[in-house]
């Protein structure tokens, strides 16, 4: 590598550095966020619940850690992350097509592609940390008997990884759906709730088409029974296929988002 | 009369708006003048009943403004100072539709529209979407949407705000023609001193929610001996000789010059020493001290 | 002077309608006024020279250099955009060290940045509200200190002017002004003429996506002066003056006004004209009240071109 | 002869003390909604399901010339009021009724909002209600014709396919079961639209509201009620309220074994909630403080 493109490189991370603060501070304070904060905190109020519940019943209660397995963490992957990706991807380009503040950040020195992968990551950063928290709390509820056991906290970092995983993939995938679409939303739904549930019951390679198969592939296979209904069949990748492909999937995207960013005009219009 | 308050008040929280405002108007074209955040939009706000007074009373054409608000409503037009519409329809039925909230039957309504936007010089574009209008377009529909249903009284909030000169000159014209000939009165609040001029008679000056001045604004300029000149040629030698014969002179932008004519010489002197200095005297007007010179003297600034 | 911008043979369109056609010029600094009525493609131009939207034929360099995609050229640009639109969330401190960060400074420079151009803009003691609570004046006062808080070499308005009362205007004009002085090379577009007439003498005509004229006022007077020119005359006794001008050859058409005592004189060589009247006025004792020249303003030279 | 004069001309009409001052409102929000191209493909694919119960209706007298129709079928085929609960309160349905109301429904009062528009509205003899009234009905107007309609429709088709009144006989009160449930669904997911229409000037906002609230409101009581084995929590889903008090009106035993009055509860909770809102939220002028 030469000098010139790794000053370029520099600056670029630079700037996506700068942006990343921008949006991060604002993400932060907007009502949005927290309403959406909010959202992500609801298997909190589940934990809360399915703990509390044997208390005044009497019932002795299910495992903890089977139920934060079972139960939150694929809450978290089929629907949370999915909704909060979508509106938090979107936004990186729309809002600011939307809310006309598109001519503010183009007309600053910093390339196109750091204003995309900045604000990406700022919104990344804060769906990981709502969902992190959410995950984080409803974990220590429902395990608040079993604080002492070091083997759950590897299942409650390796779930928050393969979360923060999805919701990269996602919101990369919306980022650049956004850039390009104006019925983003629209297909963010039929994508994440149509295509990423139905494709799942297609036997063969087919589910290899869909982001969730991957994640999936790097949670421990679930006994059928129970919960079922949250879990499709899964013929798994494995662990290092399925984490370079999310990685794939996400720097494709991007990089998409990036190109059509930089070369679309952005009219404003009402 | 037609407009009638009586000591109103209003704040946003702890931001006082509006600070004991009683005026009592039933002139024809009637300016509300003051500088951003004055307090004007708040006090046409309050006459159309969107926001309650946190003390005082009102009447608008005889209709109490806490009580009868939909009758007020119905002979009032509005135009508001914000960019609004509804999208996706077109000027017609934008403009009828508004007429048909207004208690206007349907086709009589579809009628009076293409009226209006007639009137308002919109006829070409009118089937266009709201939404691809321009700036002045949009200013010139929300005119329209204010007179649709031939309303008594008209309050426009900053009605030319965002138009290019020929535009504005129109909606001006348009606004004099309504006050004046069709007996419909109109409060015109601005911050641009010419539309008030161009438009009103009578001017009521706002600053920071206060009543700061108001009366007939021919009344309430000053006359002096002040002459604004402009000159071509050798200006020095003239300048001299002016202030030899102790005027005053101002130099202003533009190469305009502000000439004070003391008491005991006659204005036919400075053409005399034109003549003899041989310089082009290419505009030469006796200046009223404008509205602008009342305006910063009654707000209090520069 | 040095040319800091030029294009060539600049053309935008949307869709199928025309935002500009076929613009080649080139601007030096200083303030250069670009007017024309609503919808010219004012905005369109500013959009193209500072590379916010891409031509569809032509090119425009700044310095030599393209712009669109050559973000680092940016640092060197202010942009003050025509829309009323924020980060509305935010407070005005944190809208203005936010930008300013893009721009890579340290965080104490951007501190004495930002301060100073609200400083300027007079907001600093409404800096810690939230944008969404600022008036219309404070809202366009912010988005002009978000253009110039990065002493920008090359600063482009569009509409700064708009919603602003006439105290405020005067503020604004008086600071554009003054960045004239130290050398930048600004554009400022309006639809308002008494706004560019104030700041510059240097304005480009834009009207119906073309640029109809491109230089001083004068000079653009000038250009025109075939035109004949109008000269308005209130006297006590204008029949007199009149019968004085009947036999000049450069007076065209002679025209009582309305009111009784108002003279329109139409001619071709104001010069002369002009350098004639005192002396006649002193010679036949006419009492004058008012000289004016109703088409004498850039008005004329915009009704005059656009009619053309 | 007369010459027209120029400039401003007066209106010469009467005023109206219309009975229905919102009507207007809810013309224009129908024809606005039929603009859509979206909208266009996906409303008569909603209607579909109605195709296929009606041919239900008319296969139901003709069994005889379907032998090969199963058992399970023919059961179905037997037209009584759980033929039309199944097509009123189904899942499906309710799925498609959230699909349409975010369609016609989203931008109802955020676009308003967004291009400041009730400042127009209110500068107008039009109250909140009529306001409210108006927008409303817009949503009341797809939505029967998603549900009210097609029920009755079925009805009669019923009468006419069979040529005799034993059907209305047996069920006399079915209309009303028809309209009654209809109304019902109408008018919640009327409140629970606008009250979110009203939340944002931002409609992907919105939309993501409306959806994500009943996907998590279902998934939630699911994953309840897998652990817990406990029927209270259908409480939570808004589809489950729906199909209890739908089950209600047709008078077919509750899909969850607890008391419907419960779901009414919640759903009136919902309205009331939605209604509290909505009034505090639609005002002529934004204040900021």
């Amino acid at each position: 590598m030469n000098k010139i493109t790794v000053r370029r490189l520099l600056f670029l991370w630079n700037s996506i550095r700068k942006v990343y603060s921008f949006f991060f501070f604002m993400g932060k304070k907007s009502n949005k966020t927290k309403i959406f904060f909010i959202v992500a905190l609801l298997p909190v109020i589940m934990a809360l619940i399915i703990k509390l519940n044997p208390i005044f019943s009497g019932r002795s209660s299910t495992e903890g850690i089977y139920i934060f397995s079972n139960v939150i963490i694929v809450f978290y992957l089929q629907a949370l992350i999915l909704l909060l990706a979508l509106f938090f991807g979107t936004s990186v380009c729309s809002e600011e097509v939307e809310g006309k503040t598109l001519t503010y950040l183009t007309t600053r020195p910093v390339s196109k592609s750091a204003i995309i992968l900045g604000k990406y990551a700022a919104y990344t950063s804060l769906v990981i940390l709502m969902t992190g928290i959410g995950v984080t709390i409803s974990f220590l509820i429902l395990n608040v008997n079993k604080l002492h056991d070091f083997s759950l906290y590897e299942i409650l970092i390796r779930d928050v990884i393969v979360l923060s995983l999805g919701i990269m993939c996602y919101t990369a995938l919306f980022t650049f759906v956004g850039t390009f679409l104006k019925k983003s939303i629209l297909f963010g739904f039929v994508f994440g709730f149509g295509w990423e549930n139905v494709i799942q019951y297609f036997p063969g390679s087919t589910q290899r088409f869909s982001i969730v198969h991957y994640l999936k592939s790097l949670l421990p296979v679930p006994k059928t029974g129970r919960f079922s209904f949250l879990m499709f069949k899964l013929e798994p990748s494995t662990p290092v296929a399925a984490v370079f492909m999310l990685f794939l999937i996400t720097g494709i995207f991007l990089g998409l988002a990036c190109l059509f960013f930089s070369l679309k005009d952005y009219i404003f219009e009402d | 009369m037609s407009i009638e308050v009586k000591d109103i008040h209003f704040s946003y929280g702890k931001i006082k708006a509006l600070e004991g405002i009683t005026l009592d108007l039933s002139q024809d074209a009637i300016g509300l003048l003051g500088p951003n955040g004055a307090g004007k939009s708040t006090l046409i706000r309050i006459l159309l009943g969107f926001l309650c007074p946190d003390k005082g009373e009102g009447r608008i054409l005889d209709y109490d403004i806490k009580q009868q608000q939909s009758f007020i409503r119905r002979y009032v037009g509005y135009m508001p100072e914000d960019d609004c519409f509804i999208p996706e329809l077109d000027a017609v039925s934008f403009t009828s539709y508004l007429g048909e909230l207004s208690g206007m039957p349907r086709q009589e309504a579809m009628k009076r529209a293409h009226e209006a936007l007639f009137y308002v010089g919109l006829e070409e574009s009118r089937y266009r979407k709201v939404e691809t209008y321009s700036g002045g377009m949009k200013q010139r529909l929300k005119l329209a949407q204010a007179i649709v249903h031939d309303p008594k009284l008209m309050f426009l909030d900053e009605p030319t705000s965002g138009l290019d000169p020929q535009g504005r000159n129109e909606i001006l014209e348009l606004i004099v023609d309504i006050s004046s000939k069709k007996g419909i009165q109109v409060l015109i609040s601005s911050h641009i001193l010419p539309d008030i001029e161009l438009t009103c008679s009578y001017v009521v000056i706002l600053n920071k929610g206060k009543l700061a001045a108001q009366g007939e604004i021919s009344k309430l300029k000053e006359i002096r001996d002040l002459y604004e000149i402009k000159i071509k040629g050798e200006s020095e030698g003239f300048l001299q000789k002016l202030r030899d014969i102790k005027c005053r002179v101002e130099k202003m932008e533009e190469g305009l010059l502000k000439v004070y004519l003391p008491p005991d010489q006659d204005k036919q002197e400075i053409f005399r020493i034109a003549a003899e200095k041989n310089v082009q005297m290419r505009h030469f007007v006796k200046s009223e001290s404008s509205l602008e010179d009342l305006f910063a003297k009654v707000v209090g600034v520069d | 002077m040095k040319t800091v911008i030029e294009t060539k043979k600049l053309s935008k369109w949307y869709g199928n309608v025309l935002g500009l056609s076929d613009v080649s010029l080139q601007i030096e600094a200083g303030i250069t006024g670009i007017l024309g009525p609503n919808g010219a493609g004012k905005s369109t131009f500013l959009k193209l020279i500072t590379g916010q939207i891409k031509p569809n034929i032509g090119s425009c360099t700044i310095e030599g250099q393209k712009i669109r995609n050559n973000y680092h050229f940016y640092s060197k640009i202010g942009f003050c955009p025509e829309q009323d639109s924020f980060y509305e969330e935010m407070t005005g401190w944190q809208f203005m060290t936010g930008l300013l960060k893009l721009h890579h400074y340290s965080p104490s420079e951007i501190k004495a940045m930002t301060k100073e151009a609200l400083e300027i803009v007079e907001l600093t003691e409404d800096k810690d509200r939230v944008i969404k609570s600022y008036s219309r004046g404070m809202r366009q006062r912010l988005k002009f200190a978000q253009a110039i808080a990065h002493k920008p070499e090359i600063i482009v308005f569009d509409e700064p002017l708009n919603g602003l009362d006439p105290l405020g205007r005067r503020k604004i004009i008086r600071l554009i002004k003054s960045y004239e002085e130290e050398g930048k090379t600004i554009l400022v577009s309006s639809h308002v003429l008494p706004e560019i007439e104030a700041m510059t003498k240097q304005i480009i005509l834009i009207h119906q996506g073309k640029v109809f004229a491109q230089g001083d006022i004068h000079y653009i007077r000038d250009l025109i002066d075939t035109h004949p020119h109008i000269v308005s005359i209130k006297c006590r006794n204008p029949r007199q003056l009149a019968s004085t001008f009947i036999q000049e050859d450069y007076v065209l058409n002679i025209h009582f006004g309305s009111a009784d005592n108002t003279l329109l004189i139409e001619t071709n060589n104001r010069d002369k004209f002009f350098s004639l009247l005192p002396s006649l006025f002193v010679k036949y004792n006419i009492e004058v009240d008012e000289i004016t020249s109703p088409d004498d303003n850039l008005q004329a030279v915009f009704d005059y071109l656009v009619e053309k | 002869m007369t010459i027209k004069e120029k400039g401003y001309a007066h209106w010469d009409g009467e005023f109206l003390d219309k009975k229905f001052p919102w009507w207007p409102i809810t013309r224009y929000g129908i024809k606005l909604t039929f603009r859509r191209k979206q909208f266009k493909f996906i409303f008569p694919l909603s209607l579909l399901p109605a195709v296929f119960f009606l041919a239900g209706i008319y296969v139901s007298e003709r069994l005889e010339d379907f032998p090969f129709f199963g058992r399970e079928t023919v059961e179905f085929l037997q037209i009584n009021p759980s033929y039309f609960k199944a097509y009123l309160a189904s899942s499906f349905m309710i799925f498609l009724i959230v699909i349409i109301v975010i369609f016609c429904g989203s931008g109802l009062i955020c676009d308003d909002l967004k291009h400041n528009a009730l400042q127009l509205y209110f500068s107008r003899p039009i109250k909140k209600k009529d306001y409210f009234f108006g927008k409303t009905a817009v949503i009341v107007f797809f939505l029967f014709i998603l549900t009210l309609v097609p029920g009755l429709v079925f009805f009669i088709m019923k009468l006419v396919f069979s040529g005799s009144f034993k059907f209305f006989v047996s069920y006399p009160w079915l209309p009303l079961s028809i309209i009654g449930y209809s109304v019902v669904v109408t008018a919640f997911f009327s409140f629970f639209t606008l009250f979110l229409s009203s939340l944002s000037k931002n409609r992907r906002y919105v939309t993501i509201l409306i959806f994500g609230t009943y996907i998590l409101s279902d998934i939630f009581y699911r994953i309840f009620y897998d652990i817990f084995s406990n029927h209270y929590f259908s409480l939570l889903s808004l589809r489950a309220n729906l199909q209890q008090v739908g089950a209600v009106f047709f008078s077919q035993k509750t899909p969850y074994p607890i008391h419907w009055i419960y779901s009414l509860l919640v759903l009136s909770g919902i309205c009331v909630l939605a209604g509290f809102v909505l009034k505090k939220k639609v005002k002529g002028v934004e204040i900021v403080k």
